[in-house]
């Protein structure tokens, strides 16, 4: 594949300023060098926006929701059910009924495994996952499945890492009762055909989670068009504060799984012989919620709305261009994932050198990529190595700092071997 | 009278009482003209979902207008509903149904509507359009 | 009960500064009356440390955790941790890793009631819980029991609202296989004496499960002492950040039970014909924690400990003296809850008057208190009542808000009588 | 020489490079002079547990006193577990034990020391002294 390097935008502009401007954690220097961020699929960092709609939040409106008829309390529900509103529409659901806030991308899957679970599942049953899925869709379906006494099934991909959809097909049968599959590989890159995956699910009768956690910062999600039943994503890794997630579900589905958590605001009547549960969301949104992240949340959405996501992908797809094509010309450099349809994600493998020698050397150099095996054993297993180093890119990333990355990796990989 | 001019006059009555406890002294009097439920009607089909305090409402189509009754174990929620009542027993269901309520928000009481659990403006508006998109298709015609 | 209000301090000092001075949200004005926040039950403001703490993080070290050999991932985790061991000291712990980070009390309770129901709760068994126990701490038990084929006993309570220790032994039989109850009732703010609770169950060889979300904040804790088996608060009700909280096991019960929700961060290796789980606290936090939130939950427990918890303790008895002093001169008014041990939150009953009529004319007078139930509605239905008018306190509130409370108060019901 | 002597040595040879690169660099270097495993040792019996990377290390009793040979995947590991075995290999079971490894924080390692998983220094560290108390109470004496 050959890029058109010249086309490439060097860096992202808000209002006339580089994005970065935008991001204090950015402005730092760690061992004496200048930071440069390309973790970012393991948590972005979070624009002015968000941090000062914290702090503003804690300074004015804190207060417990739904259950006050103070001041205080009107003004945070309010807007905790304005961000949720702002969630729907970024996502397109029907109704805001739809959006659930969770921990993050973990707590909704889990959320489903277990209800669906108790709901659908039984002895012979089976559930699909695919060969790429992050351990937060693999175990949850692990542990749900042996409660159950079904099997999980396993999408396999091929060296590019890419599903083959044909063994998909194949494995769809009637003991199927759930498909799992990421949007996006947090490890490969790959965008999956996920509308693809939902459609054959449907002729099955099966319903389908998505794994949005990698997709909802990158890719314009509208879960209408994809008919997807599930779809879960976390704040953090989209701009937003942590320990604030959605989970998205379709109405008549919710309606009908038992809920999740027991607890203050999930209940309409509770008497101890008994329990009545609340309407949707409120009945998947058991205890005091994470109000500040809900509440913020919406400062994130917001954040990604005004840059425009077409833009943010275009941008965050040239850099992986420029990227990739940049990395090829380094010796012992192997580029692990290289599906037709990739985002955000660059895995690499330097042959002959381990992954933590390089991510260790790279952030003596000021630079933060990841090293491991990202959550994806099975994947690591699959290419048969102990892990990969991976850049992954967000908006404030510019083709300068890629320009840094590949002259210190070139210097790395000189120390090592 | 229309929906409207009634409306009006509430938004007038409450524009001089600046302060809040004031406006609420109000609520509370307005509260004492409610046309009481029948105590028969006072079953849980007729109470409204959504209310930290109990509120009855019952509809009744006569000559092709609707009247409402309502009652509350709360004052203020007695006013509240009076206000609403005030505003729309009398009317036809197709007036009702279309109904613009811009008084609750005009006189300050835009928080009731807020979707919190804790008060029930919203869902004494609710229940009455869908009285009123009931009868209008003839759904619930006795 | 004849209290001395010439001994009663009238406002916390930090400093040689009312305390209330580190609090933003408590300078603003509701309706053109200052706010006086008597809701702390329901969540506390937060001081400036807190709110700086997070700004900071977002600023400076965000970063995802435990994978990361960056420096921001190394800051970050060392925070996280450090911040265990903080909550692990204040509570008296014997180990960090009995210190679990959940979003919240009712989802440490939800933990609990899951795991250790599939560990040690069979057919016929039985759970004990109270009578005046939150909703958080009911609705877990009877989904636990309900799939478990389980029994849920209730301790019986006298008028005054304090538990009949009598009756809990009786129940206490070869059936019961946990018991759960609450430190400090939200709504009746009566202290129960777990220590004896804890006792009579490790007599009858059963674990015990303790609720101290309205306890962490207003008494000084400690796990050891105690020997509770497990202990469950909120962050954000002890002047820390919303959507964080804490989870307490005895590490050998911790070790025991299977974990709770799966994903990565609590797995050793993963795959798809099965998965090995991690150590401790980790088994129990799967996918990425609230980092903000953990890490900013030191702020909130350094706060508490530089004030010193028996000064705490000793003025918001000494509020809660004063102000139940004060409200008795009220005529038609009448305290629910006359428990001998009580701390904190006073729930009040107006004759002839519906408290939600008092909260909405005490909200325009720029006093939030909280009516209704309080996610207590057996306690409710046990005096026929629809709810009360409940006032909390916290470091911040003075005696001078308490007079205006009164004056407040007498206005409200003679409007409305 | 003793533990500390050892100790003060590599704090001195490191002292003299600000640049953290180089540091790594000579990390790598001393990695080199790791007395190597013999590879009938490789086995996860002999794995340090909590390191990204994979490390060996295999511990001797001879004439009282511990000798280590490691290996890992990872050149930076490798040098870490060298620096330990330099410091530590060849001193008796008790001196082992009692050391106090001020070096690793004076030579800027002290973040390998954090409690994060993804580095594993904390960990050898912590498995030769458990050797050490070992052989000291002579659990294991072979
Ligand atoms: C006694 C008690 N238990 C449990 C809870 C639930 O706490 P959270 O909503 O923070 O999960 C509360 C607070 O509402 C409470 O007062
Ligand atoms: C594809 C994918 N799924 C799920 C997750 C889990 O998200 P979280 O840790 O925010 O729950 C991640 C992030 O680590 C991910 O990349």
């Amino acid at each position: 594949m050959e890029v058109n390097t010249e086309n490439i935008v060097k860096q992202f502009l808000y209002q006339g300023e580089p994005v970065a401007q935008q991001f204090p954690a950015l402005h730092q220097s760690v061992y004496g060098k200048p930071l440069i961020y390309f973790d970012n699929a393991a948590t972005t960092q979070k624009p002015y926006s968000v941090i000062h709609a914290i702090s503003d939040y804690y300074s004015t409106i804190n207060s417990n929701i739904h259950r006050g008829v103070h001041y205080l309390s009107q003004k945070a529900t309010e807007a905790y059910e304005v961000s949720r509103n702002t969630v729907a529409s970024f996502i397109n659901a029907r109704s805001s009924s739809e959006v659930i806030f969770t921990k993050g991308t973990t707590d909704g899957i889990n959320l489903i495994a277990d209800t669906f679970g108790s709901y659908a599942v039984n002895e012979g049953d089976s559930v699909i996952i695919s060969a790429m899925e992050h351990h937060s869709n693999i175990v949850p379906w692990q542990i749900m499945c042996g409660k159950r006494g079904a099997t999980l099934k396993v999408i396999p991909m091929n060296e590019a890492g890419e599903l083959l959809m044909d063994e998909y097909e194949k494995l769809l049968d009637e003991t199927v009762k759930i498909v799992a599959v990421t949007y996006v590989s947090n490890t490969l890159g790959t965008v999956n055909p996920v509308k693809k995956i939902i459609e054959l699910a449907h002729l099955n009768g099966t319903p389908v989670l998505i794994d949005a956690a990698q997709a909802v910062q990158h890719i314009s999600i509208d879960v209408q068009d994809l008919d997807c039943d599930f779809l879960a994503f976390s704040g953090h890794k989209m701009y937003g504060p942590t320990g604030i997630g959605i989970l998205y579900g379709k109405e008549e589905w919710l309606e009908k799984l038992p809920p999740y958590q027991g607890g203050g605001d999930m209940i309409k009547t509770v008497t101890f012989k008994g329990t009545e549960y609340n309407d949707l969301p409120f009945k998947f949104e058991a205890g005091t919620p994470h109000i500040e992240g809900a509440i913020t949340l919406k400062s994130a959405v917001d954040f990604i709305t005004e840059l425009g996501m077409d833009e943010i992908s275009a941008f965050e797809t040239g850099l992986l261009h420029y990227a990739s094509t940049q990395v090829r010309e380094i010796p012992r450099v192997e580029i692990i994932g290289n599906a037709i349809a990739k985002t955000s994600a660059l895995s690499l493998s330097v042959k002959g050198v381990h992954p933590y020698d390089v991510g260790v050397l790279l952030d003596k150099m000021g630079i933060a990529v990841r090293t491991g095996h990202h959550c994806t054993q099975p994947v690591m297993d699959f290419y048969c190595i102990p892990g990969t180093v991976r850049l992954s890119f967000a908006v404030y990333n510019t083709t300068d700092e890629i320009d840094r990355f590949t002259e210190s990796l070139q210097r790395a990989i000189n120390m090592l071997v | 009278m229309t929906i409207n001019e009634k409306q009006d006059e509430l938004i007038e009555e409450f524009e001089y009482l600046t302060d809040w406890v004031d406006k609420y002294e109000n609520i509370i009097q307005i509260g004492k003209e409610l046309p009481l439920i029948d105590e028969q009607y006072k079953q849980d089909k007729y109470l409204i979902k959504g209310c930290q305090s109990k509120v009855w409402l019952y509809p009744e189509l006569r000559d092709g207008r609707v009247y409402f009754t309502a009652d509350s174990d709360a004052i203020i929620s007695k006013g509240l509903v009076s206000l609403i009542v005030k505003v729309l027993s009398g009317f036809s269901p197709t007036e009702i149904r279309n109904a613009d309520l811009y008084f609750i928000d005009r006189i300050g009481l835009k928080e009731h509507l807020s979707p919190t659990r804790s008060n029930g403006l919203l869902s004494m508006v609710k229940q009455i359009k869908l009285y009123a998109i009931a009868y209008d298709s003839s759904l619930l015609n006795r």
